[in-house]
Formats: C-alpha cells, structure tokens, sequence
C-alpha cells in the first residue's frame, strides 16, 4: 500500500489542560494500519512554514484518530485555531510503533509460561500521549487472550510540570497509576525516577515517551535491573518520512568494528529499544 | 492539480523528453540530491514516473554526518546541516543501486569528498556500475573539510573537474554552490575542463538563532538555506549561467509547482531537480511533472525546447 | 503587539542607546535605506521614536533610476531594481535634510556613485551639513556601472573605504554585499582602512520570470532580493563578520518582529535597520522597536549590551 | 491626521460578473475622506505574498467604501474567497484623486460663466471602477449648485472585452452612457477611442481611467483637441505609499534644463494631467 497525504475531517479540537489540546480526526486510511507509537505528519495551512509537524497519534477508534498536542510555537498554534468540521492536511501512519509481539512472544498458547507480569508505562510530559494507545492496546491484548490481573498488570507511572493530563484515560485502562509533578501539585513532588524509587516499583517490561533526561535515566536503570525498555525519541525532523536525514539519533551498532551508527527517528524509529541508543551523543 | 497522468497518453503531442550528456530522460523532472530515499520516496509515488532520481550524496568511505538538530524552518524555506552522512559508496553500491535499478528511470549519482582523492576513489568504484551520470557535488555547505572550498574557487573547480575527467567514462555534472561572487566563472572552468553539465544551485549557507534558548538553532550553527524563499536566486543564476556556458543545466533551488519548473526552463535549465518540496510534500517531484504537463498543454508547447526559446 | 510604548516610561529600567561610531542612537532601530521617506513615512508614525533614520541613497548628480516594473513578489520576499533613482545630494541637502533635522532622530544618509569620484563629491557636500553617519552603498545590484563591483572585492572596498575617510570627518559606515564569497574579507578590508562600521546586508541578486508572459517581471530582468525570506543569510553573515571586525555592525535583512531585531543583535550586530517590513507594514519600525522592548522586559534584559553577550 | 492601516469589516463580497467582484468594507477612517480617483492598499492574510494590493476606492457611501476588483492572480484570488463579517486589513485612502477643482474653478459663484458644458468619463475593463465614484461626486456637485443639464452633462464612454459592469451605476449618474465591446456583444464593435469618433462625441473635459494604450490615444486626442484630461495611471507597486519608489511614471519636467522626472504614481498620482505624461516611456 501506498502511503499518502490524506484530507481529514477534524472531528473535535478541544483545550484539555492549560496549553494543551485533544484533536480528534476523521482520517480512516491513517487509523487502518496505526499502532501506539507511530505518528502522523500534519500539513500546516500556513505556507510560510513549509515542514510537516509529527505528533504521535494516541488513541484509534474506528476510523478515527486523537492527537494530544500542547502549542510549542506557530505551528502548533495554528492548530489549535483549528475547527471541527474543518479540514486538516495529514499523512497515514509513520514510523515504528510499540512492539507489543516482544513482550507477548512467550506466552502465544500458553499464558502461564509468561515472564513478563508487570507492564510499566513510564510518562513524562507530553509523551504520555502515546502511552494511552498503548495501554489501551495492551488491555485489548489481555481481553484477547484472557489474561487476569494476576497474570498481567499494567501501571502507568507519569510526571508533569503541574497539571496532569489524560488520568481518566490511564485509570480506565492501567492497574495504578503513579503520579510525579515537579511543582507538587498531584502526587509526589518530583519526577518519574523519583516515583518509581519512593514506590519501590518492579516492573518487568517498561515502555517509555518523555524528555530525552528522562528516558536516559530511565535506560540506565533498566539496563541495571535488566529490564527490556522501548523508549519513544524525538528528534527535528524535516521530511518525517526518510528522506531527508534530518532526524537522526545515535544507536550501538551491530557489525563489528564500528562502534555506533546514526539512525533515522522518524522512519528506524521513533521506537527503540533502550539499550540500542547511545544516549551520550 | 492533475494526478497519474499517464506518460504514453501524450507522447503523441508531448515530446517531455531531454538529453543531458548524452543520456536520455523521458522527462525534465529530477529528485534533488539528499532530499530523496528510494524506499522512502517510493512508499509515496512511482519512481518510474520520473525522468531520473539524483541520489543522495556519497562518498568514499561511510560519513557519519553533523550530530543533530540538523534542520531548522525558516520564512518559506528551510536549513539543514546533515553534513552528508551515508553510508559509503560500497555499501551504495550493494544496497541502494539494485532498487534504484529496479524502476524505470535514470540513476544519477551524488559524489561528495573532503580532498579531489576521495573523489577520485569514489567516482572508479562508480564508473562500472549500471548507474546513468554523476554528480560531483563541490558545494555543500555542511562540512568543514573540501567541499565547499571546491566549489568557490574556479581554479579548484577546474582542478576536480580534470581529475575526474581523467578517470571516468561516464558523464559527469558539477553541482555549483550559490555562495559565490561570480557562479558564471565557475561554470565556466567546469565547462573547460569537460564537464558534461552543471547543476545549479546547492542551498545557501544560513543561520538561525533561536532569541529564547540563547543559541543557534542548528548544532553546526550554520546550514544550508533551501526551498522556495531562494528560487529568485536560483533563477537568476541559471540565466547567467546558460548564457555563459553551452553544456546543458540541470535547474534546482525552490521548485514547488509546475510553473516553477517551467520557469527554470524558460531561464535556460535542460532538467529540473525537486529538493525541498519533496519534504513538504511526499509526492512532490510527480505532482510537479504532471502540472508541468498541464502547464504545456495550456499553453501549446510540444516540447521542452519551445519552453527554453520562449523567453523574450 | 505593544503600540505607543514611551520610551521614557522605561527609561528607568531599560537602556535601549547604543553607540555606533561615536554618535549615540537611543534605541537600535533604523529604517533601511531605500525603504523610508520622511514624508510619506512620517504620515504614519512618528520618526522621532526611532534611534535614527537611514535615507535612500543620494548620489552627486540627479539620478533617474530604472524604468517599471521595479518591483516584483517572491515567495516570502520581494524583488526591486529602483536603481537608486534620487534628485541628487543638492537637492536632498535642499529640501529632505531640514524635514529629516526636524525630527528628534539621528541622520544617516546612504551616498550611492558610480566612480570612486562620484562618492567623493557627495560625501564632501555631505560633510558639513548636520548629518550625523554617512552609509556608503558599496552593494547596490541595481546600477550597470560601479556600485556592485566595489563591494564585491576587497582591494576595491578598501580603495573606496580610503578614499572617502581621507576626505570626511564625519563617521563612516560600509554598507556590504552578501553577493560575494567571503563577506568577511571584505568587512575586514573596510574595518582596515578605517571603516567606522559595517551595514550587512544589502539585497541578493535575483530574478523572477513570468512564464505567462514569457518575460521577466523587472524591467531590469535582475533585482534585488530583500525580505524575512533572506534572514537565515543575513544573520549567518552578520555573525561571521562579528567575529572578524570589531567595528559595530548595523544588522538587516528580512527584519520583521522585535524578535527577528533581537536575533540580529544576538548574531552580533550593534543597531538594525527595517526595510521590506516597512513596506509590507508602514509602521513596521516603530512596531518592532516596541516589540523588542517587550521581549527585552519578558526575558529581563535590562539593555542591548546583555543581548549581544547571551548567545552561548 | 496620520494614515492608518485599519481592520475593516467586509460588509459584502460578491461576483458581479465573470471574474470580477465587489467587495463592500466598512472603513471609517477611510471612507472620511476619500475622494475618487484614490485608491487603498490591501494587506492579505496569505503571508508568503508579502506587498499590499492597490486597488480603487469605486464609492463611498457614509462609512462604507466598495471596492472592484478582478481576479488577476494570487492575491485577488485570495480576497475574492472573503466573506461577510471578516475582517481585512486596509489602508485609509491613498494618492491623489481626480481634481473637480479644475472643472468648476470658473463656476464658484456664477455658472453662467462655466466653461465645461460636457464631462465625459472615459474607462477601458477594471478602470471603470473609480469613474462611477467621480460620475456619482459630480452629480451631487451639479446638486449642490443648482446645475441644470444644460449647463452640465456627463457622458460615460466606457469599453470592455466582452461583459460590461457596472452599467447600472452609471445609468444612474450619467446623462449618456455610451459602451463598446472588444467582441461586440454589447455596443459598438471597438474600443472606446473608436466608440468617440463614431459618435461624434465632444466633450470639454475627461477624466479616463484604463489601460495604457487606452490612455495614450486618448491624450493624444485630448491634446489635438485642447480638452483639458486627467487620466488615472497604474504601476506595480511596493509599498504603496510612497516610500520605496517603485511604481514611478514619467512626468514633463516644469524646471528648465530638464525633459522629464520620474514621479511616484502611488503618491504624486495616480492622477495626472494627461498633457503632463511622457507616454513613450
Ligand atoms: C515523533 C514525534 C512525535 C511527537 N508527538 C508529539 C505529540 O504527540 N504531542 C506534542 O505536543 N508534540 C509532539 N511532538 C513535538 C511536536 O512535533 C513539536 O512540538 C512541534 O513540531 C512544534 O511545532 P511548532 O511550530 O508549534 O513549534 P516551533 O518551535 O515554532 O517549530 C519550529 C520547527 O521546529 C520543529 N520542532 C520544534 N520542536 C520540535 C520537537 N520537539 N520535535 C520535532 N520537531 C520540533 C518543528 O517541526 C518546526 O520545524 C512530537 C515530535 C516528534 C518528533
Ligand atoms: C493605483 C491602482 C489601482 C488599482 N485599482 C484596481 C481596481 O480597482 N480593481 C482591480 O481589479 N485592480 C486594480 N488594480 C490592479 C491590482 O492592484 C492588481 O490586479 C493586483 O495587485 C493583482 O494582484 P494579484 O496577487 O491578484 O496578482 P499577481 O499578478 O499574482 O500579483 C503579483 C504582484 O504583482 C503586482 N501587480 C500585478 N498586477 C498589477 C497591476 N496591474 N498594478 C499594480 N500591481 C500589480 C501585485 O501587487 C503583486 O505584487 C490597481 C492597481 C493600481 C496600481
Ligand atoms: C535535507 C537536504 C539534504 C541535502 N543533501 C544534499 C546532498 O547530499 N548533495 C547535494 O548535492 N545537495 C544536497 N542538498 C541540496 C539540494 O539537492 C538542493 O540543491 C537544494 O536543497 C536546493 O533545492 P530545493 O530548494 O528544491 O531544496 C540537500 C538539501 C536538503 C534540503
Ligand atoms: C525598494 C528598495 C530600495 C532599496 N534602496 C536602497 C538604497 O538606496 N541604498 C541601499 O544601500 N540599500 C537599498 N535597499 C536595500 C535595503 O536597504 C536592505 O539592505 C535590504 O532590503 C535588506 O533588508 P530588508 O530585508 O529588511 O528589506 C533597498 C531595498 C528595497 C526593498
Ligand atoms: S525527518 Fe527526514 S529522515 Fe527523518
Ligand atoms: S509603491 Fe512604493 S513609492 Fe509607490
């Protein structure tokens, strides 16, 4: 299948929090294929900012897709000018979303021979948009092979500034969720780090989107705990797709004698495993 | 705009078709070297529709490129100091050329080096292989060593020209930088020396700051300024240059429509390249040729010749 | 958007003055030259609130410029080939320096020749008026003799540089070129022959070409590009030429925000001047300067000193 | 009083034939003291097209002012698509109008002594615009002075391609309208040079708004004839206001030693004497 850009049908364009809004879009070609962690390209109206912006796509329902998106600039802001009904310039489905098979490979026939008991969905910020996606997929998962509580659970472990974001969407499809603000206005005071250390938390598998200090110290502390990690990056992307080579990050390299190579965020990516990515770059 | 038009439906009034040393497209409509990724762009469009696909640049040995951010927007255009990473003309060779092979359209080949060696090195293992042209790239901005020295100066330009001239059988075109008093000079010692064309132009260098984080935008501070914002540029240095030169021109530098590439051809190009706009849109290089299209059709050019003699 | 901030009321807090060759502006923003009009400019604001007012470009004798169309749109910028038309420094002298004078603004008068000779009259005649800077245009594109030609190389900036300072006392500033290779070269040519500033940059060299018409859209084919399109190419040059003269620079090119002035001053520049913007927005100096004002109080500048030192 | 770009609101934006539009702005500022024969600048939203489009002030009724314009390009495309109760971003007027002063000059207190017993306003396509606006200010000039017809008439001699606008405003001002069209489908077959041969027509003075080579024969005509003739010009512009000397013509030069100068068309016209131009520029 071709990919394309797709004329979509804003559904709902709605503030969710304090510089944040929830864009729900009619857009049944990309919301066919899409998988929590990849993402779309939003084309801008206006021409003087000619470079797509990739936000992840956080939820499917049918065929519709929601974005979770805060104004960082023009373009963002543009977006949240948006009205329903209106129009908006997308891309089907980019990127390599969540492996959810590697967590799930062991345990195809038999769930009792599954290793991996406690799922951890690891926030921060604007990265818990994907994590919703996910901890509804992983949900779906369970339902579908008649997984309990005892044999799968899920928790989400999120931090924020101040105002938490999509907690209703977490508790519907988490275990617990855990909650870090670094003002300390919900939950603990400080970060993600932070939290899993004062809850003495365990998990055995972790999924994580947030700032790349984040996602660093989280590695380091899985790699310790020999915990598999797929983190989600981010990069400047120009093309968002894999033909500029704007978006790179570093990773270990397989072959010998080369230490590390640059692959591509938006198309190698945005999902990679941990302990893949140089993070000292 | 008008989509899958269908090359055959008007061979037999249009006549798309140009030669540049020697090798024949079937159309005028090129990817612009580093803005094209045969897996990448085919996901979006038929790269058998093209008239050829210029790779991205390569080199001797594999390039790790700049560390990132590596692109920054600007008012109607943008910068990028990717620093031509790839993954060196070997593994080019084995991994790239073979689905470039497998469409239906020319191979031009982007060469990029640091000393006229590499290049030498580069272009011999190249020579051989099932690839149409070369395009020796003496004019990136983003890296620190050659290349863009090359570029600037006639007598270097001359020097690389002769050398490669010397070693290949294939055509070779010079892709020129902007950043130059005087790109009629330049051309003109890549003409004396052989070359079989020139294409022009590469981005101009650029920067940005950004006023909030106290720091320039792009980890390499400056980068290459591309897009439509530096087609009245472009433009104006193919009409020189056309005018000071006889081999053929490929034009590039802001192309976003149709028009835009019948304004290069009227401004004396042969070929046309589509860079930035393939990043604005996925599709870009075949919208552009079917708008082209269109555009002769509206206005009763057979052929692409008509369009270059049209000017006043 | 502020409007109608008084300079006064944050005089306490804010120091916007900068000193560019002896004469203290009190805030940093100019009005490009060729883009301002006493007249019809002040019909639209008050030219006292800017720190000075750069005038087009006066030239011994009466000069009628090019014919129409001098003006073309680009995506994002804009073409001219005004050709420096002006009634000459006579009757400049005569009848827009006293409307100038009547302002609370310093004077800068931009001198455009074809000779070394021809800039020699006119900064003489210049020299005892009460002027505050000359700005010598060593850049226009738009003029078939001279001009282009000494600010595109070195031994010829410096020549003129030499020639003018030996004649005036009077500070003098080299209004450069980004059409050259090297802009650097040539700042540190003027810087060496006793420059008492630079102005970077004048336009780029462009053309646009109506494909419907089958003609160039400027009468003159070739103009002059200008416009927040060109700013990655002037801030990248404003900071090279930072960091190899020490004489102030004036800052411009594509300036349209207070934050676009900031980005200038953050590059390295002393002052900045104002001139597309203007035309797409008359009030645009006097908006921009109260823009700046605001970032300057939301980032806790307290004056121009700490922008240009917060680049990391 | 300083000139002021202003937010106006469009009052009414409609086709009134093939590719042209009238588009009504409510402008106080502008409508204050506009007078026929200036124009305004508009700003567009679209903002890779960065320069103001001039266009004629055609009426002004109390605070409303009507513009017509065709659609020529990108930027007269975009404010054809404007709607009733937008906003668009206008100058207050601009340039010099036609000069009534010149007509009635004789006339103040007695009209007996008025030497301009015929007006003819003479407009090829879009220049007919702001000749309804003068033929409407002359009428109410003849009002106010107790003008009979036979002291004065106004004829309109206007010249299209094919469909003719704004027939009904002139049928509403003039004593004689008098049309020609390209393709004949209206009126005379020509234009209106030949349209005032054919008619024998004889005015004592012109005012003419059009296309250059319209305007040049008619200066000559006018010239040949001694009727004094005020002619509209139209240049590419920049600023519009006078500031970048873009958008000059050709002027006879009053002062000794000198043919000509070149003189702003945006604030030294757009109205001239038709005996002042250098046509052969
Ligand atoms: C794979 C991916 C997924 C993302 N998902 C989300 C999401 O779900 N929700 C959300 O709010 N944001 C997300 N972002 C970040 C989002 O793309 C940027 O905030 C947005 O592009 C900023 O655009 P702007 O015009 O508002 O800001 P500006 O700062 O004005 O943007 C200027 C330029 O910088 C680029 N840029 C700025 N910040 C970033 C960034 N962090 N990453 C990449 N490019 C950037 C823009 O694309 C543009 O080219 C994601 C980024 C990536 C790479
Ligand atoms: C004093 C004056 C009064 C005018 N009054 C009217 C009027 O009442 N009705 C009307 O339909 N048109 C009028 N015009 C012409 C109108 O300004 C142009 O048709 C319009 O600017 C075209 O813009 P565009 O973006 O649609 O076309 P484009 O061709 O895409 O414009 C591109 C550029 O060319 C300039 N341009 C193109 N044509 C002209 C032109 N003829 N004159 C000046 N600049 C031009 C535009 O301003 C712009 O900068 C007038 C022009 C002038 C100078
Ligand atoms: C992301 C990016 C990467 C580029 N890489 C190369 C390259 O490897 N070799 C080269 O000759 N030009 C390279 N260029 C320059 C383009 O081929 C082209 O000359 C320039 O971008 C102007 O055309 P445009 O405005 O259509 O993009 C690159 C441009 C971009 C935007
Ligand atoms: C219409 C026009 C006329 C100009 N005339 C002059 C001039 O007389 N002398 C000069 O030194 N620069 C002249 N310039 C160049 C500007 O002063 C300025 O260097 C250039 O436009 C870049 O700045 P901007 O992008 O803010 O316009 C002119 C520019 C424009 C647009
Ligand atoms: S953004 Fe272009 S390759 Fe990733
Ligand atoms: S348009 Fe700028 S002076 Fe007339």
């Amino acid at each position: 299948m071709f990919k394309k850009i797709i004329e979509a049908e804003i559904i709902e364009n709605k503030k969710i929090a304090e510089g944040i809004y929830r864009m729900a879009v009619k857009a049944p070609e990309t919301a066919a294929d899409a998988r929590a962690g990849q993402f779309v390209n939003i084309y801008l109206r206006n021409k003087i900012m000619l470079l797509p912006r990739p936000i992840s796509i956080s939820r499917v329902y049918d065929d519709v897709i929601t974005l979770i998106y805060k104004i960082a600039g023009k373009g963002t802001g543009e977006l949240s000018a948006y009205l329903p009904g209106e129009p908006v310039r997308i891309s089907t489905s980019l990127g390599n979303g969540f492996q959810l098979e590697d967590v799930f490979k062991e345990t195809d026939s038999n769930h009792n021979l599954n290793k991996v008991k406690i799922i951890a969905l690891v926030g921060g910020g604007m990265g818990v948009a994907p994590l919703v996606g996910l901890a509804q997929k992983i949900m779906n998962e369970k339902e579908k092979r008649s997984f309990k509580d005892d044999d799968l659970q899920v928790i989400a472990i999120v931090g924020f500034q101040d105002e938490p974001i999509l907690m209703k969407e977490f508790e519907t499809c988490c275990n617990h969720v855990y909650i870090a603000t670094e003002s300390g206005s919900t939950g603990l005071k400080g970060n993600v780090l932070q939290l899993i250390e004062r809850k003495g938390l365990k998990p055995d598998y972790c999924f994580a989107c947030g700032p790349r200090p984040m996602l660093k110290a989280l590695a380091n502390r899985c790699e310790n705990a020999n915990i598999p990690l797929q983190v989600s990056l981010e990069e400047r992307m120009g093309c968002g797709y894999g033909a500029c080579v704007g978006c790179v990050c570093r990773i270990k390299a397989k072959e010998e004698g080369v230490k590390s190579i640059r692959k591509k965020v938006c198309t190698d990516g945005p999902v990679f495993f941990g302990n893949e990515v140089v993070w000292d770059d | 705009m008008i989509k899958n038009i269908n090359d055959k439906l008007y061979h037999a009034e249009l006549d798309l078709s140009v030669s540049i040393a020697g090798v024949t497209l079937k159309n005028p409509v090129t990817t612009a070297s580093g803005t094209f990724s045969a897996r990448e762009s085919g996901a979006f469009y038929d790269i058998s529709e093209l008239g050829a696909v210029i790779t991205k640049g390569v080199s001797d040995v594999p390039w790790d490129g700049n560390p990132t951010p590596r692109i920054a927007e600007t008012y109607g255009g943008m910068l990028n100091s990717v620093g031509l990473q790839n993954p060196g003309v070997e593994d080019f060779i084995k991994h790239e050329l073979p689905l470039l092979k497998s469409y239906n359209t020319k191979v031009i080949v982007n060469v990029v080096g640091k000393t006229i060696n590499d290049y030498c090195k580069t272009v011999e293992k190249l020579d051989d292989e099932a690839i149409d042209i070369m395009e020796i790239n003496i004019s990136c901005p983003n890296i620190k060593e050659g290349g863009i020295s090359f570029g600037a100066d006639p007598k270097m330009a001359a020097e690389i020209t002769r050398e490669i001239k010397r070693l290949v059988k294939k055509p070779i075109i010079m892709k020129l930088t902007p950043n130059v008093t005087d790109i009629t000079e330049i051309a003109k010692a890549a003409e004396y020396e052989g070359a079989d064309g020139v294409s022009l132009i590469n981005t101009l260098l650029g920067m940005k700051i950004d006023v909030h984080r106290k720091k320039p935008v792009l980890w390499n501070k400056t980068g290459g300024l591309s897009g439509p914002s530096i087609k009245p540029v472009a433009i104006r240095m193919v009409y020189q240059v056309r005018r000071a030169v006889n081999i053929p021109i490929i034009g590039l530098g802001g192309i976003m429509t149709g028009e835009d590439a019948a304004e290069f051809l009227m401004a004396g190009a042969d070929a046309v390249s589509v860079g930035t706009a393939a990043l604005v849109d996925p599709t870009a290089p075949v919208r552009i040729k079917n708008e082209l299209i269109a555009f002769m059709q509206q206005n009763e050019y057979k052929n692409l010749q008509q369009i270059r003699d049209a000017l006043a």
